[in-house]
C-alpha cells in the first residue's frame, strides 16, 4: 500500500517491524525517562548537605546529631531516585512488557507512559531534600529538641511522598496489569 | 504484525497520556516538602507551639496534594474507564 | 491495513493533550506547599494570630488553586465533551 | 470509511496545542502561592496592617495570574472556535 | 479521498506552536507572584509607604509582562494572521 | 491532489520552532519579577532613596530582557523572513 | 509533484534545532533578573556605593550573558548559515 | 537494499534513552553546587571548623551524588551491555 | 527525484541535537547571575573589599561556565565536524 | 538511491541522544555559580578567611561538575566512539 497520507505510511513502516522489537525499543525510550527524576534527590540532598555543613560551622558541638539528621532525612529523600531505578531495571533486565499479551502498538506506548509517570519522583526528592536540610539546621540549634524536629520531618516527608507512590503505582499498572492491552 | 488499529491509536496515546499527567507529582512533592522542613525547624523553635505548627503545616499540605489528586484521577480515567474509546 | 480515521486521531491527540494539561498542577503544588510552610512558621511564631494566619494561607491557596483547575477543565473537556470531533 | 484528512490532522493538533498552552499555568499557581505565604506571614506579624497586606497580595496575584488566563484563551480558542480549520 | 495537503501540514504545527508559545506564561506568573509576596510584606511593615510600595510593584511587574505578551502574539499570530500558509 | 512537498515540511516545522523560542520568555519574566519584588522591598525601607531603586531596577530589567528578544527575533524571522525555504 | 528530499529534511529539522537553542535565553533572563533585584537592594540601602554595585551588577550580567548569545550564534547559523545542507 | 531490522530500531532507541538518562545529573549539579556554597560561607565564619564542616558538606554531596550514578550506569548498560537486542 | 538519504537523516538529527545541547545554557545563566547579584550586594556593603570579591564573583563564575562551553563544543562538532555521517 | 539503513537510524538517534545528554549541563552551571555567589559574599565579609573560602567552594564545586562530565563523555562516546553500531 502505497499511502499519501505520512501519518498511515510511518504507522505502516513501524509494521514492518518485530512485535518484540518495538516493545524493547520502547523500553529504551522508557527507562530513559524514569531515570530523570533522579535531579529531585540530587537538589534535595545538596540542600540538606548544604545546611548540613552550615550546622556545623554554627554549632560545632552538634556535629554528631546533625550528621544523623542530614543522612536520615537524605536516605528517606532518596526513595523517588531508587524507585526509579528498580522501574529501569526491571524494565531493561526483567521487562514485563515482552511477554504481555495485546496490540504491540498500545504496550510500546505503555513502556514509555511508565517511564514519563517515573519523572513525578523529582518532586518528592527535592522535597524531602528541604525538609532533611531544615531538620538538620533546627537539630543543629536545639539539639536536645532532636527527636521531635525528627519526628515532624519525617511527618511532613511521608506526606510529600504520596504524589511519588501514585506515579509508582500508575508505572506499574502500565508495566504488570496493563487494563488498555484488554480493551 | 497486527495491523494498527484505530483503537490501538487511543489506547496507545491513553497510556503516554497518563504518564505525562502524573509528572504534575512534581508540584505536591516540592511544595509539601518546605513544608515539612519550615514545621520542622518550627517545632525546633517553639516546641510548645508543636500542635499548632504540624496541625497548619498539615492542612497546607493537603491543600498543595490537590493538583496530584487531579492528575491521577485522570490518569486513571485514561487507563480504568477510557472514555475516548467509546466515543470512536 | 485498515486505515485510521481521522476520529480515532483526534481522539489519540486528546489523550496526550489531556495529559499535557495536567503537568500545570506543578504550580498550586508548589506554591500551596510554601504557603503551607510559611503559615506554620506564623503560626510558631505568633500562636496568639493563628485564625488570621491560616484564613490568609488558604484564601491565597484558593488564588493559587485556579490554573491547577483551568487545567483539570480543558482536560475533562478533552476526554468527555470532546469538541473536535464534532468539527469533522 | 473516511481516512485521516488535513482537517482531521488540525483538529488532533490543536488537542495537543491546548495541552501544552495550559502547562503556563504552573507559573501563576508557583508565584500566587508564594505570595499567599508572605501574606500569611505579614498577617501573623502585622495582623493591624491585614487589611493592606491581603489587599495587596490579591491584586499583586491577580496580576500574576494573566498569562495562565491567555493561555486559557488560547485554549478555548483551540477547542471551540478553531481558526486554523477555516484557513485551509 | 482527500489527502492530507501542505497547508494542513503548516495549520497543525501551527497549533502546536501557538501552545508551545504559550508555555512562556510560566515565567510572569511566578515573578510577578514573587512581586506581589514581597509587595505584601512591604506593606505590611510600612503601611505609610503603601502607595510607593505598590506602584513599583506593578511597574516592575509591568516589565515582567512582556515576554508573556511577546508569546501571546506569537501565538495569535500563528492561529489568526498565518503568515506560513501564504509562502508556500 | 497537492502532496506534501519539502517547502511545506520547512514552514510547518518554522511554525513549531518559533513556539519552541518563545519559551525563553520564562526566564526574564522570572528575574524580572524578582527584581520587582526586590524594587518594592527596597523602595518600602528606603522611600528617600526611590528614584536609584527603581532607576536600578529597571536598568537590570532591561539587561535581562535580552534573551527574551533574542527569542522573538527569531521567532519573527521563522515567520516573517524564512530563510530556510530560499534555501531549497 | 516535487517531494520531500533529504534538504528539506535538514532544513526543517534546523527549524526547530534552532528554536529548541533559543530556549537556554530562560538562564540570563532568571539570572540577570536576581542580579537586577540585589543590585536594586544595594543601591536602597547604600546609595554612596551606586556607582561600584550598578558596575558589579553589569560586569556580572555581562558574563551571565554569555550562554544566551551561544544558542543565539547556534540558532543565526542554522538559519543564516546552515553548514548541514552542504555536506550533503 | 538492507532494510531497516529491529535490532537496529532497539540501537536507536536506546541512544536517545541513554541522552534522557543523563538528564537526571541537573540534580546533583545543582545541590552540590549549593552545598560548596553553604561550606565556603560556614568556613569564612568558623575557619577553626574548617576540617568539620568540609567533611559533612562532602559527606553529603556524597549522598546526593547517586541518582546521577544511577543514571549513567542505566546509560552504560544501554550503550555497552544493551540486554534488550537479547531479547529479541 | 533525489530521495531522503540516511546521511540526510543523520545531518537532520544533528540539528535537533545541537539545538537540544545549548539549553545547558540555562544553567551557567542561572548560576552566574546569582554570583554576580552576591556580588553587587557584597561589594555595597563592604566596597574596601571589592577587588577580592569581584575576582572571586569572576573565578567562580568561570567555574560555572564550563557545562555551558560543554555544550557549545558538542553543537559545533555536530554542525562543522560532524564524526556521524563519515560511521555510515 | 541509497536508502535509510539501520546504521544511518543509530547515528541519526545518537545525535539526539548527545544532544539530550549535554542538558544534563543545566545542573553543575546553577550549582556552581551558586558556590561562586556565596564564594565572593564570604570574602567580602571575611576577607582574611579567602584562601579557606576559595579552596572550599572550587573543592565543592569540582564535586558538582561530575555529573556534567558524565554527559559528556556519554555525549562523545555516542559521537566518537559509538558502540551500538557494533552490535548490528
Ligand atoms: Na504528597
Ligand atoms: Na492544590
Ligand atoms: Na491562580
Ligand atoms: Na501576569
Ligand atoms: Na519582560
Ligand atoms: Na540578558
Ligand atoms: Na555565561
Ligand atoms: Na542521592
Ligand atoms: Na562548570
Ligand atoms: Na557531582
Amino acid at each position: 500500500m502505497d499511502s499519501t497520507n505520512f501519518i498511515m505510511r510511518f504507522l505502516e513502516w513501524l509494521m514492518t517491524f518485530d512485535r518484540k522489537a518495538l516493545i524493547l525499543a520502547a523500553t529504551a525510550i522508557g527507562a530513559g525517562f524514569a531515570m530523570i527524576a533522579g535531579i529531585g534527590p540530587g537538589i534535595g540532598q545538596g540542600y540538606a548537605a548544604g545546611k548540613g555543613a552550615e550546622a556545623v560551622s554554627r554549632n560545632p558541638k552538634s556535629q554528631r546529631e546533625t550528621t544523623m539528621v542530614m543522612l536520615l532525612g537524605a536516605a528517606v529523600a532518596e526513595t523517588s531516585g531508587i524507585l526509579a531505578l528498580v522501574v529501569a531495571l526491571i524494565m531493561l533486565f526483567g521487562n514485563p512488557l515482552v511477554d504481555m499479551e495485546g496490540t504491540a502498538f498500545v504496550i510500546m506506548a505503555s513502556a514509555i507512559g511508565a517511564g514519563l509517570s517515573m519523572i513525578a519522583g523529582i518532586g518528592p526528592g527535592i522535597g524531602q531534600g528541604y525538609a532533611a536540610g531544615k531538620g538538620t539546621e533546627a537539630v543543629g540549634k536545639r539539639p536536645k529538641l532532636q527527636s521531635v524536629i525528627v519526628r515532624t520531618m519525617l511527618v511532613g516527608q511521608a506526606v510529600a511522598q504520596t504524589t511519588g507512590i501514585y506515579a509508582l503505582v500508575i508505572a506499574l499498572v502500565l508495566l504488570f496489569a496493563n487494563p488498555l492491552v484488554r480493551l | 504484525m497486527e495491523p494498527i488499529t484505530g483503537k490501538a491509536l487511543i489506547l496507545a496515546a491513553s497510556a503516554i497520556g497518563a504518564g505525562l499527567a502524573m509528572i504534575a507529582g512534581i508540584g505536591p512533592g516540592i511544595g509539601q516538602g518546605y513544608a515539612a522542613g519550615k514545621g520542622a525547624e518550627g517545632v525546633g523553635r517553639q516546641p510548645e507551639a508543636q500542635g499548632d505548627i504540624v496541625r497548619t503545616m498539615l492542612l497546607g499540605a493537603a491543600v498543595a496534594e490537590t493538583t496530584g489528586i487531579y492528575a491521577l484521577v485522570i490518569a486513571l480515567i485514561l487507563l480504568f474507564a477510557n472514555p475516548l474509546v467509546g466515543m470512536l
